[in-house]
C-alpha cells in the first residue's frame, strides 16, 4: 500500500470501531506468509549469509592466502574446514568468500530482474512496433549464449571487479525472464480490470507497475531466484574453469584449487565440500522464500493464512479450494 | 499471411542480429588463435612455429573486420562454416556433426524427462498445497541449487569407481566403434546413465519449483471452484483445468530450455568427459577458434530461435487469450 | 406439499477464523422441496452466495463452515448429510445431484478451453460410456436451450457477450438433468426476452424431469412471478419466507416490506419508491439482537435484545409461511434461545 | 573399459595397450605434420610413421639411433647431408620406401611454409639410388635433430593431396609398426600391421582415449583404464602411486628447456642485474618443486647457468659444475645493499628511493604457475619486496608477455638438442623488440647484450668445436652475471605408467627414452614393452 | 447516412439548457467487428469471418440527462460502451467529444479523455484487480483526477464519502478489503464508487446494478440521478432492468443484433413501444402486478419464436425480421432506416411499419 495506513487511522475524522481491521493488522496479514516455516527458514539463513558477506573477511580466523606448514590436513580445532596443499585455512577461504557470491548474485540478480520486466511487461503490454521491438531485443539476448558469453566478455575485461562481472551477467542473462514475463502480460493485457484502469485514466507506466506487475509477482519471484541462483552459479562457474580474473576469493576459486588439485582423488573432501554446499544452502535458502511469496501475493492465499484448522473432533483438515471443511459446531 | 510473414520478418531480423553479435565478440578476445595454440601448448612447441602456423591458419593476410565480415556472411550462406583452428583443418560442421548427436540426445532427452517429471511434481505439489509432495520441495529445491559440477564430481568420486556399475567418463566404451549395434548402444546408455541422472536431478527442481508456483495461483480462481462443483474426477480438475492454465509459463520456458540443450551444458559434458559440443564451445573460447566457436554458437542460435517459434506457437495455442484478435 | 429434497438445517459459515472471522451465514433452516423453486432475496452481501456454495462445500478458503446439516433425500433413498460426505462421494454428488451456476459467469468458464469442451467435459465426467458424437449433439442442444447459436460452441469465453456467458453456464448447470439445480443471479445479464425464454425452458423442463431449483436473485418481480416460495435473507439469516404471492401482497418482516417497495414498476402509474433506509450490519460483530434492528422503523426493546427465531407467525397460524420477526412471534412456546 | 580394470585385463590377453591423454574430444584428422592433429594430440602418428632417425631427448649428447636412414653425414660445415636410406621398409600399404619418398618428404617441408614447423631453411633436396642429398645455404648445426627426426610419408599417395597442409589424410600409410583401425571422437584405435621392416611388436592393438580434462585422466589412470599417459597429477603419491604401487609407475626426466621468473628488463628496477640476482638468491625452489609442481612434475632446475641436470650436464662449463644456487636470504640483502638498494623494516627501496613491487602475472587457470607465485610472493617478502599475484584471462596474459607489457611472468623458453635453444630464447638480442610491440619469438623479457648475442651466433655458425665451447661458455657466464630471466624448473618429458599388464618401459635405470606418449619415442618405446609375467 | 442521422435527431422533451453544447458525448455511425479465426477447411473455402458485434449505431449523450440502453443480451451494447470508453479500436464510425471528433489511442490524450467518460464495467468480478485494496482502487480515481486532496485526513474523508454514497457502510469495514472478501454486490459498488471518483461529465455504466439488492439498486440510481442533476453528468445507463430505465433515464434506447432499433424518451418507449422487439420486451419483462392473488400467473406473454440471430451471419435486411410476427416482405431485404413514430416528438423505430409515418 503506498498509504500507510496506520496514519490513516490516526488522521481518521471519526474514530473507527474497536474491533475493525486496522492498519497493523493489515500489514500483519501481509507478513503472515513468514509464519509458514519454510519462508521463515529461508529469510533467517538468507539473513545468515547477509551477515557473513558483510563481516565474513573480518571474522576469518586466517588470512586465506597465508600459506603455512599444515598441508592438505583434515578439519580440525584449528582448521575447521581443513587445509589446502599449500596449508591455507579453508574455513577462511569460504568466509572471505561469502561476500563476492552475494555481491555478485543480489546485483546481477537485481540488474537481470528489473531489465526482464521493463522489457519483458512493456513488450508485452504495448504491444505494435515499440512492444515488437522490445520483444526483438530480448530475443537477440535470448539468442546470445550467455555463459560462453560471460566467459568471452569475462575475458575480454583485462580485470574487473565483483561488481562488473554481476553487471556483465546481470545484463546477459535478463532475456529469459523477459520472454516469460512478455508472455504472462499478453494475456494480463486484457483482462478487464487492466482495462478498467486504463478507462480510469491510468498512465501507462502505473498500469505496468501497479496493476500488471503485482499479478506478475509469482513469476518474477521465480525468475530472480532463478537468475541469482543463475549469477552465483555463473560467477562459481566462471572461477571453476579458470576463466575469471574476479576478486581473489569466492567459492568458486575455492572450488576451482581443490579441483585442479584433484581433492577429491587425494581424499581431501574438506576442500571440496563446504563450498558446493555453501553454494546449494543459498540456493536453497532463496528458493525457500520463494514458497512463501505465493502467500505474499495473492490476496487470497494470504487472508487463507494458515493451510490446516482444526475441526470439532480435533483432526487437522486442509483448506483447500473445492472442498470447504466442515468444523463441526463447537459451543459458543 | 500478412501476420506470418510479419513474424518472420522478426526472427529473420533477429537471427541477423545474433550472428553479427555472434561474429564480433570472439574478435573482441585480445590476441589471437595462434599465440593461443603455442600458450596452450606450454613449451612443447617452439616458438619458431608462429610464422608456419599463421600460414596454416591463414592469418597471414591482413583482411579488415568488416570484409571479413562479409566475407563470414558469404561462407555461411554456402553453407560453409570454416574450418576449426584447434582442429585444424578439420571443418567445422564435421567438427560441431561429431559431437552434437551427443548432446543432443543426452541434454535433450533429460530435458524433455526433466521437464515432465518436474512439472508433474509442481502440478501435484502446488495442487496439495501443504501436503507431502510440498514437502518434498525444499530437498529438490536443495539438489537444484547444487552447482552441476559440483554433484557430477561428488556423484564420480561415490558411485563410479573401479568395479562400479557407472562409468567414470566418455560418452562409450573406449574401442567400441559407434554404430547401431546392441553393445554400442548399450554402452552408450550406460555411459549417460551418470550424466543424465546429474541433470535431471539438478533440473528439476526449478521446473517443480515454476509449475508449483502457478498452480497455487490458479487453483485460487473461481473456474477452479466451478470445476470441482461440476463434479469432474480431481484428476481432471488438476490436469485439464488448473494445471492446464499454470502450465503457460513453464511451457514457454520449456521451449526455450529446448534451445539452450546445445549451449547449457558445458559443465556437465567437462566433469564427466562427454563427447558433447558444449565442451567443444569451451575448448574454442579457450584456443579463440572462431570459426568453431561461430559455428557453435549459430547452432545455439538457430536451435534457441527455432525453440523460440515454437514457445511463440505453444502460447497461442495454449492462450487463445493472447490471441490477435480485433 | 411435495416431499423434500434439500434440508439445510442450522448451516452456519464463517470466513476466517477467530475474532477477524466474518460471519457471513448463521443459524440458516431451508427445505427445499421436490419440484419447487424457491427463490433467495435479499440485501447485497447478507450471504445468499455463501448460503448456496456453503451447502456443496465449494466455499473458497477461508470460507468454512462452522455447523448444521443439509440433508440431502435422494430418490427413494435415506436422507443423508452432504456435509459428511467423502471428496470421492462428494464429487459423484454434485453436478449429478446440484447443479450450481455460479455468480461471476466469466471467471467461472476456464478462459483457455472453448466452451464446446467445458460443456462435455462434464457429460463425460457423469457418463463416461456415451460417445463423443453424442456428447457434443447434446451440447450444442443445451446451448440452443439457452439462446446459443450453435456456432458459438467453438468460442473461447472472452469472446462471449456477459450474457452469453451466463447462458453458458446455465446451459451446464441443465446438462445433466440433475434435482436441484442452484442459481446465484443467473440472469443479470440477460435481458428480459432471454430471461424469460430460460425461465420458461426450465419450468417445463422441472414439469418434465421435477427437479428443484434454488434460485438467487435481486430481481423481486421475477422471483413473485417465477417461484413458488421466496426467502428473504439479511445479515447472514433468513428473516422470512412465503410463497411468492403472499409476501409481494403481505409481507411480514420490515425488511421484506422495504424490499417491496425500492423496486420500481414498468406498468401503470410510476409509484413512489421509499427505498430502506440505514447501513448493512457488520458481519464480524452483529449486534445481539435483531439484525434489522437498527434500521427498522418498529423496532422495540426486545429487538435489540433478543436474535428472533424463524418460525411460523402466530397471527398468520396455520399457513406455510415462517417469518424471524418479534412484530410476529411464533405460537409456539418463544423459545428465543440465542444460538 | 573406464569403469574398471576389465579392459585392462583382457585387453592384455588380446594385447591391447591403453593410452589416455587428457585432451577432449578429437577430430578425424590423421596429418602427421599438423600439431592440431588428432594424431598430433593424442601420438600416433608416431606409431603410423617414423623418422630418420630416432633421438633420445633425455641423453641430447647421445648419438641418434638409426631408423629409417641407416647413415647420415654432415659436411661443408653443416650445410651439406647426405642421408642413406634403409632398404627393406615397406609402407603399410605394401609399396616399398625409397629415397624418393625421403626427398619428397623434404620438399614438402620445403615447400609448404606451413607444415615447416621447424622453419629450418631447406636449400637443394636431391635423391640418387640410396641416398638424399640436402644442401643448405647456412650452418644447420643447431638444427641437426629437427631435420634428421623428420618423418617419411609415401610420395606416391602424398603428390595426389592437393593441399597437404589442409587434408585430413583420412587414410594414414606410414612405416609404421601400426595402422589405424578406427577413428571415434573420443577414441581412437590402431593395430599392429604385416610386414613391419622390424620384429614386430608385442602390442597387438593400442587405444588412445582422450579423457576430457586431468581429472578424468588421473581417474582412469588410477583405475588401471589408461596405462599411459602423460598428466600432472598433484600428490601423485597419494592419488596414483599408492593405490598399486607395485606397478603404477611415473617417470619425468628433465629436457633441456627451463620455466622461470621472467622480468621485463626495460623497466626499473628490473633492469638492474643485482636486484635479479638478489631475487634469484631467495626463491625456494625446493618448496616449488615439492607444492607447486607436486615434487615430480617439472624437474627442479637449480643449476647456476639454468642448465637442467643431468640432460644438459655435459654442455656445463668446468667452472661452473656441481653448482647450485641455495637459498640465501642474508647474501641476497648484502648483494642489494651493495648496489644501493636499502632495506627499510620490510620495505626495499630502490637506489632511487622507490619501493621495489613486482606485479606477477599469470593465467587465471594455471593452478602449478598460481602456486609456484605465490610462493616467490613469500619468499619475495624476505628481502622486503611486495610482490602480487595477478591474475588474467589467458588470453590477456599471453598478449602482455607478446608485448612486454607485465613486471613479471613465470613462462617456459624453447626446448633443443642442446642448452643453445633455451639460451636463444632468453637473450637473442636480434629478437628484441620494443616494450609495447608484439609478435615478439623469444626474448620476453626484452634483454639486450650484444655479448649474448654475438655468442649465439657463434655457437649456430661456427666452424668448429672450440668456438662453439667458448660460446655457450660465455652464454653460461652471461646467464650467471646478469640473470636475465630465473630458471626454476626444467622442462620434462615423462609420464606415468602402469606396468601390470606391460613391462619394459624406460626408467631411471633404462634411460633409452622418455616416456611422454606424443613423442617421436613412441615407437621405440612400444618396440620395447613385453607382456607382463 | 447522415442525412437520416439529421432527420430523426433526438429531440428533448424538456430542453434545460440550449442544446449546442448540451450534447457532450456522440456517436455517429459506430461499428465494430471482431474478427473469427477460421478452421480448418473454412480457411480456403470462406473469406473473411467476423463477429458483426456494432453495426452502424448512432447514439448522443447530453447534459444531464441520462440515455438507457437496453436490449438483447449479446446485442453489443458492453461493446458500444467500450468503444466510447475508447477501450476498443472501432471498425468504422465516429466519435465526438463535445462536437469534436476524437480518436486516442493511448498516451495523454487518452488520459485527457478518460478524465470526462468514466465507465463502469460490466463484470464486477473481473474489472476490479485482485491484488488491490478497495482503498487502493479508489484512491487512485481520485487521485488520476486530482480529487484526494491534500493529505492522508482529506483523502481518507473522501474515501469514506465515495464509500457511503454507494451505501458501503460503515466505510471502514470495506476501505481495506481485497475484492475476493467482497460480494457480487459489493464489488459492483466498489466498481461504481471508483467511476464516480473521477468526475466525469459523462458516465458509461455497463450494468451497474445488476447484483444490487433492490433497496440499495435504488439507492444507487437515485445517487446517480441526484449527480446527473446537480452536476450535469451526462449518463449512458446500460441495463436489463426496463423498469429502471422508465424511473430512472430520460431517454431509453433499444438495441437489437448489433443496431439502434427504437428511441425516444423513457416513458414513450417503455409505455408505447413501437418496434416488435421492443414490444416483446416490454411484455417479457415480470410483473408481479399480473399475478392473480391465487398465485397463477395471467397466460405468459408470447415470447417470440426463434433465437438471437447469428451475429457472424446476420440476417438480411432488419435483423429481427426472422422471429417478428409482423414480418412483411420488405423486411427480408431491406434494412429498414430510423422512422420517426407518432407521439410525442423524438420517438423513432427502425422498422418498415413506420414508413407510413413519415
Ligand atoms: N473471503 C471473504 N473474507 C471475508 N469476508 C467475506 C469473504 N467473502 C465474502 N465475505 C463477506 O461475506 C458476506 C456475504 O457474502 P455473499 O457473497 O454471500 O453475499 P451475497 O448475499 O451473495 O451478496 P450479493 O447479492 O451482493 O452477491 C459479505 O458481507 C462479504 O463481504
Ligand atoms: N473479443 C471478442 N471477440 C469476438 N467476439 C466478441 C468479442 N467481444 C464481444 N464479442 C461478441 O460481440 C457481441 C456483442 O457483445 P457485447 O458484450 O457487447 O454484448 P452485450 O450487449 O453487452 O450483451 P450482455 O447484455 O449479455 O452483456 C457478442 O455476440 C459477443 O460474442
Ligand atoms: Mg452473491
Ligand atoms: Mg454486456
Ligand atoms: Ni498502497
Amino acid at each position: 500500500m503506498a498509504v500507510p495506513a496506520a496514519d490513516l487511522k490516526a488522521a481518521a475524522p471519526e474514530p473507527l470501531p474497536p474491533d475493525s481491521i486496522t492498519g497493523p493488522a493489515a500489514r500483519r496479514r501481509r507478513f503472515r506468509f513468514l509464519s509458514g516455516g519454510k519462508a521463515l527458514t529461508g529469510l533467517i539463513v538468507l539473513a545468515f549469509f547477509v551477515v557473513l558477506a558483510v563481516i565474513g573477511p573480518w571474522i576469518a580466523p586466517y588470512d586465506p592466502s597465508a600459506r603455512s606448514d599444515d598441508l592438505i590436513e583434515a578439519p580440525s580445532g584449528r582448521h575447521w574446514f581443513g587445509t589446502t596443499h599449500l596449508g591455507q585455512d579453508v574455513f577462511s577461504q569460504v568466509l572471505a568468500g561469502t561476500r563476492s557470491v552475494m555481491l555478485v548474485g543480489v546485483t546481477a540478480g537485481v540488474v537481470a530482474t528489473i531489465l526482464a520486466v521493463l522489457v519483458g511487461v512493456t513488450s508485452g503490454y504495448l504491444g505494435g512496433t515499440p512492444g515488437e521491438g522490445l520483444s526483438a531485443l530480448s530475443n537477440v539476448f535470448l539468442v546470445i549464449p550467455a555463459l560462453p558469453l560471460i566467459i568471452i566478455i569475462g575475458t575480454a575485461l583485462p580485470s574487473g571487479g565483483d561488481t562488473l562481472v554481476a553487471v556483465v551477467i546481470g545484463l546477459t542473462s535478463w532475456a529469459w525472464g523477459a520472454r516469460v514475463l512478455r508472455a504472462q502480460t499478453l494475456s494480463l493485457r486484457r483482462r478487464d480490470y487492466v482495462e478498467a484502469a486504463r478507462a480510469s485514466g491510468e498512465p501507462t507506466w502505473r498500469i505496468i507497475f501497479f496493476e500488471i506487475l503485482p499479478n506478475l509477482t509469482a513469476v518474477i519471484a521465480s525468475s530472480f531466484v532463478g537468475t541469482v541462483v543463475f549469477a552465483v552459479m555463473s560467477e562459481i562457474t566462471l572461477a571453476f574453469v579458470g576463466v575469471s580474473a574476479f576478486s581473489d576469493w569466492n567459492w568458486g576459486t575455492i572450488l576451482f584449487w581443490a579441483q585442479s588439485q584433484q581433492a577429491l582423488a587425494q581424499g581431501a573432501w574438506w576442500w571440496f565440500v563446504p563450498a558446493g554446499l555453501a553454494i546449494a544452502v543459498l540456493g536453497t535458502a532463496l528458493s525457500l522464500l520463494n514458497f512463501g511469496i505465493d502467500e505474499f501475493v495473492s490476496p487470497r492465499l494470504r487472508s487463507a493464512g494458515t493451510t490446516r484448522v482444526k475441526n470439532a473432533e480435533g483432526k487437522t483438515v486442509r483448506l483447500r479450494a473445492g472442498f470447504t471443511p466442515v468444523l463441526g459446531r463447537e459451543k459458543r | 499471411m500478412r501476420y506470418l510473414l510479419q513474424r518472420l520478418g522478426f526472427y529473420v531480423f533477429t537471427a541477423w542480429a545474433a550472428v553479427t553479435i555472434n561474429f564480433f565478440i570472439p574478435r573482441l578476445i585480445p590476441g589471437d588463435p595462434v599465440q593461443s595454440l603455442i600458450t596452450k601448448a606450454h613449451g612443447t612447441l617452439s616458438a619458431d612455429a608462429i610464422k608456419s602456423l599463421y600460414v596454416l591458419f591463414g592469418l597471414d593476410k591482413n583482411e579488415s573486420l568488416l570484409s571479413q565480415y562479409f566475407h563470414y556472411w558469404g561462407q555461411l550462406l554456402r553453407g560453409d562454416l570454416g574450418l576449426s583452428f584447434t582442429f585444424f583443418p578439420s571443418p567445422v560442421s564435421e567438427v560441431i556433426g561429431d559431437s552434437l548427436p551427443w548432446t543432443i540426445i543426452l541434454v535433450g532427452l533429460t530435458t524433455i524427462i526433466g521437464f515432465l517429471i518436474g512439472t508433474s511434481l509442481g502440478v501435484v505439489a502446488g495442487w496439495r498445497r501443504g501436503s507431502w509432495v510440498d514437502g518434498l520441495l525444499p530437498v529438490t529445491t536443495f539438489l537444484s541449487s547444487v552447482p552441476y559440477f559440483w554433484l557430477g564430481l561428488i556423484a564420480i568420486t561415490l558411485l563410479a569407481g573401479p568395479g562400479s556399475f557407472f562409468p567414470a567418463s566418455g560418452g562409450y566404451e573406449p574401442g567400441l566403434v559407434p554404430g547401431w549395434d546392441g553393445t554400442f548402444i548399450g554402452s552408450a546408455v550406460q555411459h549417460s546413465l551418470l550424466p543424465a541422472i546429474t541433470i535431471l536431478i539438478s533440473s528439476m527442481g526449478s521446473w517443480i519449483l515454476g509449475m508449483r508456483n502457478m498452480m497455487v495461483t490458479v487453483a485460487a480462481e473461481d473456474y477452479i471452484t466451478v470445476a470441482h462443483a461440476k463434479g469432474l474426477k480431481e484428476r481432471r480438475v488438476m490436469l485439464s483445468y488448473a494445471a492446464r492454465n499454470a502450465l503457460l509459463p513453464s511451457v514457454s520456458g520449456f521451449a526455450l530450455a529446448l534451445g539452450f540443450i546445445v549451449g547449457g551444458t558445458l559443465l556437465v559434458e567437462i566433469v564427466f568427459s562427454y563427447p558433447g559440443v558444449g565442451y567443444e564451445l569451451f575448448q574454442a573460447v579457450g584456443s579463440q577458434d572462431y570459426p568453431l566457436m561461430q559455428g557453435i554458437f549459430l547452432i545455439i542460435t538457430l536451435s534457441v530461435l527455432v525453440a523460440n517459434l515454437l514457445a511463440d506457437v505453444a502460447y497461442l495455442l495454449l492462450d487463445p487469450r493472447t490471441r490477435k484478435e480485433g | 406439499m411435495n416431499e423434500p429434497v434439500l434440508e439445510i438445517q442450522g448451516l452456519d459459515v464463517d470466513y476466517g477464523l477467530g475474532a477477524e472471522a466474518v460471519h457471513a451465514v448463521q443459524d440458516v433452516h431451508l427445505t427445499l422441496h421436490r419440484g419447487e423453486v424457491l427463490g433467495l432475496a435479499g440485501e447485497s452481501g447478507s450471504g445468499k452466495s455463501t448460503l448456496a456454495y456453503g451447502l456443496t462445500r465449494l466455499l473458497p478458503p477461508p470460507g468454512m463452515i462452522r455447523g448444521g446439516r443439509v440433508l440431502y433425500h435422494p430418490e427413494g433413498g435415506e436422507p443423508y448429510d452432504v456435509l459428511r460426505l467423502t471428496p470421492r462421494q462428494l464429487r459423484d454428488f454434485r453436478w449429478a445431484e446440484t447443479s450450481i451456476v455460479f455468480q461471476g459467469a466469466m471467471n467461472s468458464l476456464n478462459p483457455v478451453h472453448k466452451v464446446s469442451t467445458q460443456l462435455v467435459d462434464v457429460l463425460k465426467a457423469h457418463d463416461p460410456q456415451s460417445t463423443r458424437a453424442s456428447r457434443l449433439s447434446r451440447a450444442r442442444e443445451l446451448l440452443r436451450l439457452v439462446g446459443i447459436s450453435a456456432d458459438r460452441l467453438d468460442a473461447y469465453p472472452h469472446q462471449l457477450s456477459g450474457g452469453m456467458r451466463q447462458r453458458v453456464m446455465i446451459a451446464m448447470a441443465l446438462a445433466l438433468e440433475p434435482r436441484v439445480v442452484i442459481m446465484d443471479e443467473p440472469t443479470t445479464a440477460l435481458d428480459v426476452v432471454m430471461q424469460r425464454q430460460i425461465l420458461a425452458q426450465l419450468v417445463e423442463l422441472r414439469e418434465r424431469l421435477g427437479f428443484s431449483v434454488l434460485f438467487i436473485t435481486h430481481d423481486l418481480s421475477l422471483l413473485v412471478e417465477f417461484s413458488d416460495r421466496i426467502a428473504i435473507m439479511y445479515g447472514g439469516r433468513i428473516v422470512e419466507q412465503a410463497r411468492g404471492v403472499e409476501l409481494y401482497r403481505d409481507s411480514l418482516h420490515p425488511y421484506s416490506d422495504g424490499l417491496l417497495h425500492s423496486f420500481p414498476a414498468l406498468r401503470g402509474p410510476r409509484r413512489e419508491l421509499t427505498g430502506i433506509p440505514g447501513s448493512p450490519p457488520d458481519q464480524r460483530a452483529l449486534p445481539p439482537g435483531c439484525a434489522f434492528a437498527p434500521r427498522c422503523p418498529h423496532a422495540f426493546d426486545r429487538c435489540h435484545s433478543e436474535v428472533p427465531v424463524l418460525d411460523v407467525p402466530a397471527d398468520r397460524d396455520g399457513s406455510d409461511r415462517s417469518v424471524a420477526c418479534w412484530l410476529h412471534p411464533s405460537t409456539g412456546p418463544t423459545a428465543a434461545v440465542p444460538s | 573399459a573406464c569403469g574398471g580394470g576389465a579392459a585392462g585385463a583382457g585387453g592384455n590377453a588380446a594385447g591391447v595397450l591403453n593410452v589416455g591423454m587428457p585432451n577432449g574430444p578429437q577430430a578425424e584428422n590423421n596429418n602427421p605434420f599438423l600439431e592440431t592433429s588428432a594424431a598430433a594430440s593424442l601420438g600416433y602418428r608416431f606409431v603410423l610413421y617414423e623418422p630418420l632417425v630416432m633421438f633420445n631427448r633425455v641423453k641430447p649428447k647421445e648419438e641418434g639411433k638409426p631408423w629409417l636412414a641407416t647413415k647420415w653425414d654432415w659436411s661443408d660445415n653443416y650445410r651439406k647431408l647426405v642421408v642413406t636410406v634403409r632398404d627393406g621398409v615397406t609402407f603399410s600399404d605394401g609399396t616399398p620406401m625409397t629415397a624418393q619418398d625421403v626427398a619428397y618428404t623434404f620438399q614438402l617441408l620445403r615447400d609448404n611454409k606451413a607444415l615447416n614447423i621447424d622453419s629450418v631453411p631447406y636449400g637443394d633436396i636431391t635423391a640418387s639410388g640410396n641416398q638424399v642429398t640436402l644442401s643448405f645455404d647456412a650452418s644447420q648445426y643447431v638444427n641437426q635433430v629437427k631435420i634428421l627426426q623428420t618423418i617419411v610419408v609415401p610420395k606416391h599417395l602424398w603428390t595426389q593431396i592437393k593441399d597437404p597442409a589442409t587434408d585430413p589424410v583420412k587414410k594414414p600409410v606410414g612405416t609404421g609398426p601400426f595402422t589405424l583401425k578406427s577413428f571415434t571422437p573420443q577414441t581412437v584405435t590402431v593395430s599392429q600391421r604385416s610386414g613391419y621392416w622390424q620384429e614386430a611388436p608385442k602390442v597387438k592393438e593400442i587405444r588412445y582415449t582422450s579423457y576430457n580434462d586431468n581429472n578424468a585422466q588421473v581417474a582412469a589412470l588410477t583405475s588401471g583404464a589408461a596405462e599411459w599417459s602423460f598428466v600432472f597429477i598433484p600428490n601423485y603419491k597419494t592419488v596414483y602411486v599408492n593405490r598399486d604401487p607395485e606397478h603404477y609407475k611415473l617417470w619425468f626426466p628433465a629436457q633441456l628447456a627451463v620455466h622461470g621468473l621472467w622480468f621485463n628488463t626495460e623497466k626499473a628496477p628490473w633492469d638492474n642485474a643485482k636486484l635479479r640476482q638478489a631475487v634469484n638468491k631467495v626463491i625456494n625452489r625446493d618448496d616449488i618443486f615439492n607444492q607447486g609442481e607436486a615434487g615430480y612434475f617439472y624437474p627442479k632446475a637449480d643449476q647456476v647457468t639454468g642448465i637442467p641436470s643431468p640432460a644438459g650436464d655435459s654442455w656445463i662449463a668446468p667452472q661452473y659444475r656441481g653448482r647450485t644456487v641455495k637459498t640465501d636470504v642474508p647474501g641476497a640483502k648484502a648483494l642489494l645493499a651493495g648496489a644501493g638498494f636499502k632495506l627499510d623494516g620490510n620495505r626495499l627501496t630502490d637506489p632511487s628511493g622507490k619501493p621495489v613491487t613486482l606485479k606477477l602475472s599469470v593465467p587465471s587457470g594455471w593452478s602449478d604457475y598460481i602456486t609456484d607465485l605465490e610462493i616467490i610472493k613469500d619468499n619475495l617478502a624476505q628481502i622486503g619486496i611486495t610482490a602480487t599475484v595477478e591474475k588474467m584471462n589467458q588470453d590477456a596474459w599471453t598478449k602482455a608477455v607478446d608485448t612486454g607489457d607485465y613486471q613479471g611472468v613465470l613462462h617456459w623458453t624453447n626446448d633443443g638438442a642442446s642448452p643453445y635453444d633455451m639460451y636463444r630464447d632468453v637473450m637473442d638480442g636480434s629478437r628484441y623488440k620494443p616494450t609495447g610491440t608484439g609478435g615478439i619469438n623469444g626474448n620476453y623479457g626484452r634483454y639486450r647484450n650484444d655479448e649474448a648475442t654475438q655468442a649465439l651466433q657463434t655457437y649456430a655458425n661456427a666452424a668448429d668445436d672450440a668456438s662453439r665451447t667458448a660460446a655457450m661458455t660465455k652464454l653460461q657466464q652471461i646467464m650467471i652475471d646478469q640473470q636475465p630471466m630465473i630458471p626454476l624448473m626444467a622442462a620434462n618429458s615423462g609420464g606415468e605408467y602402469s606396468t601390470r599388464h606391460w613391462t619394459g618401459w624406460p626408467d631411471e635405470t633404462n634411460q633409452y627414452g622418455p616416456v611422454q606418449p606424443t613423442l617421436r619415442n613412441a615407437v621405440d618405446l612400444v618396440l620395447h614393452l613385453k607382456p607382463a609375467a | 447516412m447522415a442525412e437520416q442521422h439529421n432527420e430523426v435527431a433526438i429531440r428533448e422533451p424538456v430542453a434545460e439548457e440550449s442544446t449546442a453544447d448540451a450534447v457532450v458525448l456522440e456517436a455517429a455511425g459506430l461499428t465494430k467487428h471482431f474478427p473469427v479465426r477460421k478452421r480448418g477447411r473454412q480457411l480456403l473455402t470462406q473469406g473473411r469471418r467476423s463477429v458483426r458485434a456494432v453495426d452502424d449505431v448512432d447514439l448522443t449523450l447530453r447534459r444531464g440527462r441520462v440515455t438507457a440502453l437496453v436490449g438483447e443480451s449479446g446485442s453489443g451494447k458492453s461493446t458500444v460502451a467500450r468503444l466510447l470508453a475508447q477501450l476498443y479500436p472501432r471498425t468504422a464510425g465516429e466519435i465526438l467529444l463535445h462536437g469534436e471528433p476524437v480518436t486516442v489511442k493511448g498516451g495523454s490524450a487518452f488520459r485527457a479523455y478518460c478524465r470526462r467518460v468514466q465507465m463502469i464495467f460490466q463484470d464486477p468480478f473481473a474489472s476490479l484487480n485482485p491484488v488491490h485494496t478497495v482503498r487502493y482502487h479508489l484512491t487512485r480515481a481520485l487521485k488520476i483526477h486530482g480529487r484526494a486532496g491534500r493529505g492522508a485526513e482529506e483523502l481518507e474523508r473522501a474515501l469514506h464519502e465515495l464509500l457511503t454514497r454507494v451505501q458501503l457502510t460503515p466505510p471502514e469495514r470495506f476501505v481495506d478489503k481485497f475484492p475476493h472478501e467482497l460480494s457480487g454486490g459489493q464489488r459492483q459498488r466498489v466498481a461504481i464508487a471508483r467511476a464516480l471518483g473521477a468526475d466525469p461529465e459523462a458516465l458509461l455504466a455497463d450494468e451497474p446494478v445488476s447484483m444490487l439488492d433492490v433497496s440499495i439498486r435504488l439507492g444507487v440510481l437515485n445517487l446517480l440521478r441526484d449527480l446527473k442533476q446537480r452536476l450535469h453528468l451526462a449518463i449512458l445507463y446500460i441495463t436489463h432492468d426496463i423498469a429502471s430505465a422508465r424511473y430512472f433515464a430520460d431517454d431509453t434506447l433499444v438495441m437489437y443484433a448489433g443496431r439502434m432499433v427504437e428511441g425516444g424518451d423513457s416513458e414513450t418507449v417503455t409505455q408505447q413501444p413501437a418496434h416488435p422487439y421492443t414490444r416483446l420486451l416490454i411484455d417479457s419483462a415480470p410483473d408481479p402486478d399480473r399475478l392473480e392473488p391465487d398465485g397463477n400467473a395471467e397466460p405468459a406473454p408470447e415470447t417470440g419464436s426463434g433465437e438471437p440471430p447469428s451475429l457472424i451471419a446476420p440476417p438480411s435486411g432488419c435483423r429481427f425480421h426472422p422471429r417478428c410476427p409482423v414480418a412483411m416482405e420488405r423486411c427480408r431485404t431491406e434494412l429498414p432506416p430510423r422512422f420517426e413514430v407518432a407521439g410525442p416528438a423524438g420517438h423513432w423505430a427502425a422498422c418498415w411499419l413506420y414508413e407510413a409515418a413519415r
